[in-house]
């Protein structure tokens, strides 16, 4: 219905191979870059930024680490809160100990050591594939947390393993209110999706869903397994560290290793399900369904309260999150395995078939 | 077949065995194929062919014997070797990308020709920009050629059987390979679906003076295109020679009609 | 280091596999039959631990609550399998391993908001104090309550192992386990074995819940101990049932003397992860565990 | 616009001329490889350069005739150019035409030079080329499939402009001095008219009639060089080659030409022309598609799709011609914009549509009006291949369903007491090649064309075709037949695809039928009645109470017309196969060759007006692989309630 496509013809392969052809998706891009870039930051009240916003953005990044490497490359991880301790520890040490290094500098760094660790723990993907790989990525899981836990550098000794995040300035701004943290999280953020989608429309993205689809026939054309695949864990890990980093920094402030537990890897499998299981939009959605969920269902159990005149305990909520949240996963999974990226690619469809079904 | 000269023995397998455990596949099979040939492996089924074929392309790793191309000895092919020395292939039962569409699928046959690093890739630089457009072009090629041009969007799994196959094709002939090897590439298929992939295979070896090694089971498909035969049972070789000798070599009949061995 | 120590941490190290074992059997069984890695075993152990100390807490007695529980599994397993499995049916092994996650979710959840979370002790009789004769003569003390469960698990698989092999259903459950089209077109009621599957599966969870209630108490903790099984699963191979006995042994003993002996060079607590480690060193040398089956896949 | 090329008279100069003025802006795109490949004016000028040099090298001189076949390709359109450089005619033939019918226009213009587009057409060439002495070179633009062929005619188009890319950096001058020679009144191109009856004939259209014409119409429509027109119908007809070629050359505006003819819809979205021209049948089967396709949505959309396009029945076509219509009408049509007519538009890409022209044929009322409700500027024009195009064109603010408007300025329209149409205009063509006597019986000694078709002009001083001249015939009881006005109002009804009246000389009106397979086979389905291919469905007893429906409708409206009430039709069959051109029933561009079908179905036309129930018919068929088979079985014949007139109102 909105979209006007006749007369935007392609007369270049560039143009027919950009990410968003049609003018209507470009402004709509443009304007939503827009708003997140300048209104929110002004119009944003304190709790939405940094409560709402800057999470959804951070869970964002995560999901497309772990999306790259479960839904592009077809590597199931369950060690993703693994690679973000690893990139929030080592960012805090690098602005620590290299003060001099500045703010991006220590994250791309932070994000270079967990894909370093990625590719260590990517090793046995050699091997072994689908549920048996997916055990072994617990095993990163754990052996992480206990490192962090056990050796004192990292957390320069501090006793109780609680790390605060010291003050940062970017090019001598302080990023210390909300608005300035939520726009250092947006940048990166923005930048690294935009990077994570070239490379997946380019020739590694393709040897990656090569790999995912059928390695057998992938190996046969020459796609070289090995390098492929540890690519897929030092990228996916790469930027489940910067996410790590992120959030500890412009989210959390202080945190300690029990903030990375595999709870935290199941919310970032659970975006990446819901989202949609290989696709870059998939991840936000599924980041913004899984930050925003709690908060509607709290709003919701209070609006019932004050209708029904009944005390809803804080543990009923939880438990009624856990379970509404299992049966979405069992529930998408049934409906539309491909998440909401699928719903609103077939939408899509729609209006630019609109009025007609087919 | 038409007016292109045959060149030098150009690929040659000497005394190759393949047992799986117990079940001898491959039993000191030799035979060889020269530049431009359209060479055909016959046999009954379960003679060994696509095991011959994935010896050759280094899915199986044989025994014993040699593996003889471009003057380079291999005692086991390594699939990704023989991929970058040019050799590429269909697969019996269609082995496409299904997540993929049919531009995608075509474009991960060009992956050896794509040198950008993932950086370059990544901020969508200058020489990864042109790298795309350069093998998009030469992809759009393959796709004019295979007259694919309509589904060229659609992804894989959607698409009928005949024109999976061409996709097929299409991917190998994207890697610009010296060697084809064709795994049954017209099972299954229906009068008019077999002669299309008949000529897109002669324009193949003709156009692009590509080396054609071939299984197939319709015999007036092999005997009609094809320069050499070579026939397998039971895993060794029985017979090799010109369509003709073929057709009426009492050892080959008997394979066919199943006299005891 | 002398030898007795040494019997004593091992025999301790074997008794612990055996309790992993029995909560590996539950995957084992579920996977078997329908070829679903089922990862809410865990929470399902605790769920039916959870229901029957709550039970024996209101004053049922011990057979009572454990039928009662073991019903209300077994309607659990028919439930899980109407609802999540039967819609799934050809999806991809990976999206209905995530369905089970969702479900460990829903368990969790509801476990809770039924009877409460506050952790409860378990007794059963057996009190967990060393055998006095062993202790004495060799000075090795292995707890009774070891010996029991060790006695509990073996008389467990015996029973599973014949169901199994030797009855009619046993050998549906294998046909189901190769190839469900096939099955099917035999005959075999497919919902039909899913849910007895299912239904056993349950009564091991609940078996196993109230082993590791009675170690250690019935919490929220307890779901973690399905992350103690899949090593075990990882090393005897997900589709055998001699291979959770072993691996659970391996792992066990493993992770014991480690603890024992490693341990403190490294600083201590590294129960956590050794169990992984070793699964993985297993994997790299037989990617298929001990009995799983060579996954050769055809070109 | 207009002042800048006043001293260019032929089409050379014109296209030189753009190359210079407006050198980097697209002249031709072709879709092709997955992109439109783009062609400058200066590409398309240099192109036009080698390439005559290339056939100067070929022996082709002024005066020469070089025949195009092929579809619209950029290729094709250069080799027009570069023929008109040296003085030579390019005499375009339509490509999908038989071998047989090629044969005639190129021994009669003693073609020696053809551009044949791929190998299809090279066999055609080929296949005749024993009756053809003259033809000595065929140049082939799409290799594919041609390597083996060893033809010494045969010439690959790469390698000629490679030759004559050499010849012209050699020697520049000689190309510069023969477009010199060239003069407004030489020969520009030569049309051959399918013509309903007897041999087809040459028209010689000189540079002064095509450019004329177009500057004229151009200026009068306000055309410019940002338009862009899609061209998918064959070169071979006037109505294409004048958009795609004379006047593009004339106005500098930019032509696209198709993948393929069956991505011509899709391609249709993608470019979104602003100035487009097609015949009424296309516009009648893009609406029976809209209508298929609209059948199958939700009931929502559904509801939503008959409640707005009731509001543009109502107010849609006053809004678009500015007339003053109610603010709560207004908004609401504005809100069906957005929800409705726009994204249909958009979908039919008729979405930057300024002008778009019907002509060639009558189109049905609802038909015209559906396409303007929904705010797509459609206008009828009248014309012909004699008059290059341009005779009369309905201007913006006064357009009606049934005239094609007034006369183009510098036409002159003049009647016989036959009500026979004369023109005479600049745009009018020289003569029939080597057919004087024609020439003479079409051309009189004042100028005037004898145009055949009979019609009158309305009070708005609009030109009202009502039928072919020579087939206006009268009943027994001296009514005027007019059959083409009673199988235009037959045809307007989706499920009738084509209608073949008789009446002349009998007493009452009787006609053959065609129903539209596409239209009548969703019907079927929709009522979930089986049926096995074209003729099970024609002859089926339902779909004769559905055709005989339309029919009941159309008396119904003849009855309102006094002076041809009773010209109402009392008889109908459905013939078993659908005419067609390869069978001679019809010509090139799908109008009804009347003799031709009375002579071959004279035995259907006797059980019509003997009043038998069915009658016995034998036809050969020509299977899909070559194979021919006969087909009998009886037709059914059927009555059809006729009114007594002027008391007829709408039927049921």
């Amino acid at each position: 219905m909105l979209y006007r496509e006749s007369g935007q013809f392609k007369s270049t392969y560039a143009e027919d191979q950009q990410i968003f052809p049609i003018r209507q998706d470009r402004i709509a891009m443009a304007a939503l870059l827009l708003v997140a870039f300048v209104a929110v930051p002004l119009l944003g009240d304190q709790y939405w930024l940094s409560a709402i916003l800057t999470p959804f953005l951070v869970f964002a990044l995560a999901a497309l680490g772990l999306n790259i490497l479960t839904g592009y490359a077809g590597q199931l991880s369950l060690g993703t809160a693994a690679f973000m301790a690893v990139g929030a520890f080592m960012a805090y040490n690098f602005v620590l100990r290299l003060p001099w290094l500045g703010i991006l500098p220590s994250f791309v760094l932070a994000g270079l050591c967990a894909a370093l660790v990625g590719v260590v723990f990517g090793l046995p993907s050699l091997r072994i594939k689908g549920f048996y790989l997916a055990v072994a990525t617990l095993a990163c899981q754990f052996f992480v947390l206990w490192a962090i836990q056990r050796w004192g550098w990292i957390t320069n000794h501090s006793s109780s393993g609680v790390i605060t995040a010291q003050k940062i300035t970017l090019l001598g701004y302080p990023i210390n209110t909300p608005a300035t943290k939520y726009l250092l999280t947006l940048a990166i953020v923005a930048v690294l999706a935009l990077a994570a989608k070239n490379l997946m429309r380019s020739e590694t993205g393709r040897a990656f869903m090569a790999v995912r689809d059928m390695d057998v026939a992938a190996s046969v054309i020459g796609i070289p397994m090995m390098k492929t695949k540890l690519l897929a864990f030092a990228i996916s890990s790469f930027y489940c560290g910067v996410a790590g980093a992120l959030y500890a920094y412009t989210y959390l402030g202080t945190v300690e290793p029990e903030a990375f537990t595999l709870d935290l890897s199941f919310r970032v499998l659970f975006m990446v399900i819901i989202g949609g299981v290989g696709s870059i939009l998939g991840c936000f959605l599924g980041a913004a369904f899984i930050t925003l969920f709690p908060i509607f269902l709290s709003i919701a159990s209070k609006a019932l309260e004050t209708a029904l005149g009944i005390e809803i305990s804080h543990a009923l909520v939880s438990n009624l999150e856990s379970i509404i949240f299992g049966g979405l996963i069992i529930f998408f999974l049934i409906v539309e395995p491909n998440g909401l990226a699928r719903l609103w690619q077939i939408t899509k469809e729609k209006l630019r078939l609109w009025p007609f079904p087919h | 077949m038409s007016g292109r000269t045959i060149g030098e023995v150009t690929l040659s397998v000497e005394g190759v065995s393949l047992a799986f455990g117990g079940v001898k596949a491959l039993s000191d099979v030799s035979f060889d194929v020269r530049e431009h040939e359209v060479r055909a492996i016959i046999g009954p089924n379960g003679a060994g062919k696509s095991s011959m074929l994935n010896v050759l392309n280094g899915v199986y790793h044989p025994q014993s014997g040699k593996i003889k191309f471009k003057e380079k000895e291999f005692t086991d092919m390594d699939s990704h070797e023989a991929a970058s020395l040019g050799i590429a292939r269909t697969f019996q039962n269609i082995a496409l990308f299904k997540g993929m569409s049919v531009l995608d699928n075509i474009m991960t046959g060009r992956n050896l020709k794509m040198r950008c690093g993932i950086l370059q890739q990544a901020l969508w630089l200058g020489p990864a920009r042109r790298e795309e457009i350069e093998h998009r072009r030469a992809v759009e090629q393959v796709i004019d050629f295979l007259e694919i041009q309509h589904v060229r969007k659609t992804p894989v799994g959607r698409l009928p059987y005949g024109l999976q196959k061409r996709v097929e094709l299409g991917r190998a002939l994207a890697a610009e390979p010296k060697v084809l090897l064709l795994d049954e590439p017209m099972a299954g298929m229906n009068l008019e679906e077999k002669q299309d992939m008949c000529r897109f295979v002669l324009d193949v070896n003709d156009h692009f003076g590509t080396t054609i090694v071939l299984i197939e089971h319709d015999m007036g498909v092999v005997m009609d295109i094809s320069d050499r035969v070579v026939v397998l049972d039971y895993g060794r070789k029985i017979a090799d020679g010109v369509p003709d000798e073929i057709r009426n070599n009492q050892k080959v009949i008997d394979a066919y009609l199943g006299v005891a061995h | 280091m002398d030898v007795s120590f040494f019997i004593e941490v091992l025999a301790g190290g074997l008794l612990a596999g055996v309790m992993y074992s029995l909560v590996a059997l539950g995957f084992v069984l579920i996977y078997k039959a329908s070829g679903v890695f089922n990862f809410a075993q865990g929470s399902m152990v605790f769920f039916a631990a959870l229901t029957f100390v709550s039970l024996t807490e209101r004053g049922w007695n011990f057979w009572l609550a454990f039928a009662v529980t073991l019903a209300v599994m077994v309607a659990l397993g028919i439930i899980t399998e109407r609802v999540v499995l039967r819609p799934l049916v050809n999806q991809p092994p990976i999206t209905l391993f995530m369905a089970t996650i969702g479900l460990t979710f829903v368990l969790e959840g509801l476990s809770q908001l039924v009877w409460g979370s506050q952790p409860h002790g378990l007794e059963l009789g057996i009190a967990d104090v060393p055998m006095e004769w062993l202790s004495q003569k060799w000075n090795i003390n292995i707890s009774q309550f070891d010996l029991f469960a060790a006695l509990v698990a073996g008389v467990l698989v015996a029973v599973l192992a014949l169901l199994f092999q030797k009855t009619r259903i046993g050998r549906a459950l294998r046909a189901v386990a190769d190839d469900h089209q096939a099955a099917l077109a035999v005959g075999i009621p497919l919902q039909h074995i899913w849910a007895i599957v299912w239904g056993v599966a349950g009564f091991v969870a609940l078996v196993a819940g109230l082993m590791w209630g009675v170690r250690n108490g019935v919490q929220f903790a307890l779901t973690f101990v399905a992350l103690k099984a899949l090593p075990v699963l990882l090393i005897g191979g997900f589709e055998s049932i001699p291979g959770a006995i072993l691996g659970g042994l391996i792992i066990g003993a493993g992770e014991k003397l480690a603890e024992v002996y490693v341990g403190p060079m490294v600083g201590g607590g590294i129960e956590s992860w050794f169990a992984y480690v070793i699964a993985l060193l297993f994997l790299l040398v037989r990617p298929e565990g001990l009995f799983g089956e060579k996954h050769i896949d055809r070109v | 616009m207009g002042t800048d090329i006043a001293g260019l008279d032929t089409f050379p100069r014109l296209l030189m001329h753009h190359a210079a003025v407006r050198g980097a802006r697209p002249a031709i795109r072709e879709k092709d490889l997955g992109i439109w490949q783009t062609w400058t004016w200066r590409q398309f000028a240099d192109e036009a350069r080698f390439l005559a040099c290339a056939l100067a090298a070929q022996g082709v001189k002024r005066g020469d005739h070089v025949a195009l076949v092929g579809a619209n390709r950029p290729r094709l359109y250069a080799t027009m150019a570069a023929a008109q450089c040296l003085g030579a005619i390019p005499v375009p033939l339509y490509q999908d035409a038989v071998a047989a019918e090629m044969a005639f226009p190129i021994q009669n213009a003693s073609i020696a030079f053809a551009f044949a587009e791929d190998q299809e057409q090279v066999d055609k060439l080929l296949e005749i080329l024993p009756q053809c002495p003259t033809l000595a070179r065929i140049c082939f633009d799409d290799p594919r499939g041609l390597r083996h062929y060893a033809g010494a005619e045969l010439l690959a188009y790469d390698r000629l402009l490679e030759g004559g890319r050499a010849d012209y950096r050699r020697d520049p001058a000689f190309l510069e001095a023969e477009i010199a020679k060239g003069l407004a009144q030489d020969t520009a191109a030569m049309f051959f008219t399918s013509g309903t009856t007897g041999v087809p004939k040459g028209v010689v259209l000189t540079y002064h009639n095509l450019i004329e014409r177009s500057r004229v119409v151009a200026d009068w429509e306000g055309i410019t060089d940002r338009d862009v027109v899609l061209a998918f119908m064959p070169p071979a007809w006037i109505g294409q080659n004048i958009f795609s070629y004379a006047q593009p050359l004339v106005a500098g505006y930019c032509i696209c030409c198709p993948e393929s003819a069956e991505t011509v819809t899709t391609d249709m979205r993608e470019i979104g022309p602003s100035y487009y021209f097609a015949p009424p049948r296309i516009f009648e089967s893009l609406l029976t598609q809209v209508s298929v396709r609209m059948d199958d949505a939700s009931a929502a959309k559904r509801a939503l799709y008959r409640y707005f396009m009731g509001v543009a029945q109502r107010v849609g076509e006053r809004i678009m011609e500015g007339k003053p219509v109610g603010l709560g009408a207004r908004l609401l049509y504005g809100l069906g914009d957005l929800l409705v007519y726009g994204p249909l538009r958009n979908v039919l890409g008729m979405g930057r549509i300024r002008i778009a022209y019907t002509g060639g044929e009558a189109i049905g009322p609802d038909l015209f009006v559906f396409y303007r409700s929904i705010g797509v500027n459609l206008k009828q024009l009248y014309g012909s291949t004699e008059t290059s195009v341009f005779v009369c064109i309905q201007p913006n603010d006064r357009v009606k369903s049934d005239t094609v408007g007034p006369a183009v300025p510098g036409v002159e329209l003049k009647f016989t007491p036959a009500r026979e149409l004369l023109i005479r205009s600049p745009g009018l063509f020289k003569e029939y090649y080597k057919n004087p006597q024609a020439t003479l019986e079409a051309k009189d000694a004042e100028g005037w064309f004898h145009t055949g078709d009979a019609g009158y002009i309305d009070a708005d001083g609009h030109l009202k075709i009502i039928d072919r001249a020579k087939d206006v015939g009268a009943l027994t009881d001296g009514t005027l037949f007019a059959p083409k006005y009673l199988e235009n109002k037959l045809k307007f009804f989706p499920h009738i695809r084509e209608a073949v009246c008789f009446g002349d000389g009998r007493d009452k009106v009787c006609a053959f039928i065609n129903i539209d397979p596409d239209a009548v086979g969703n019907w079927a389905e929709k009522r979930s009645m089986p049926y096995s291919g074209y003729t099970d469905l024609a002859s089926r007893d339902e779909v004769y109470d559905l055709v005989r429906g339309c029919i009941e409708q159309v008396n119904a409206d003849l009855a309102g017309e006094p002076e041809i009430a009773n010209s109402q039709i009392h008889r109908f069959l459905i013939l078993h196969k659908e005419l067609d051109a390869d069978d001679g029933e019809l010509t090139r561009t799908r109008k009804v060759r009347r003799r031709h079908v009375g002579e071959k179905y004279q035995s259907l036309i006797e059980a019509l007006y003997a009043g038998r129930q069915a009658v016995h018919v034998e036809a050969q068929i020509k299977y899909e692989d070559g194979r021919t088979g006969t087909y009998s079985s009886d037709l059914k014949i059927r009555d059809a309630k006729v009114f007594p007139p002027a008391a007829g109102q709408r039927a049921a």
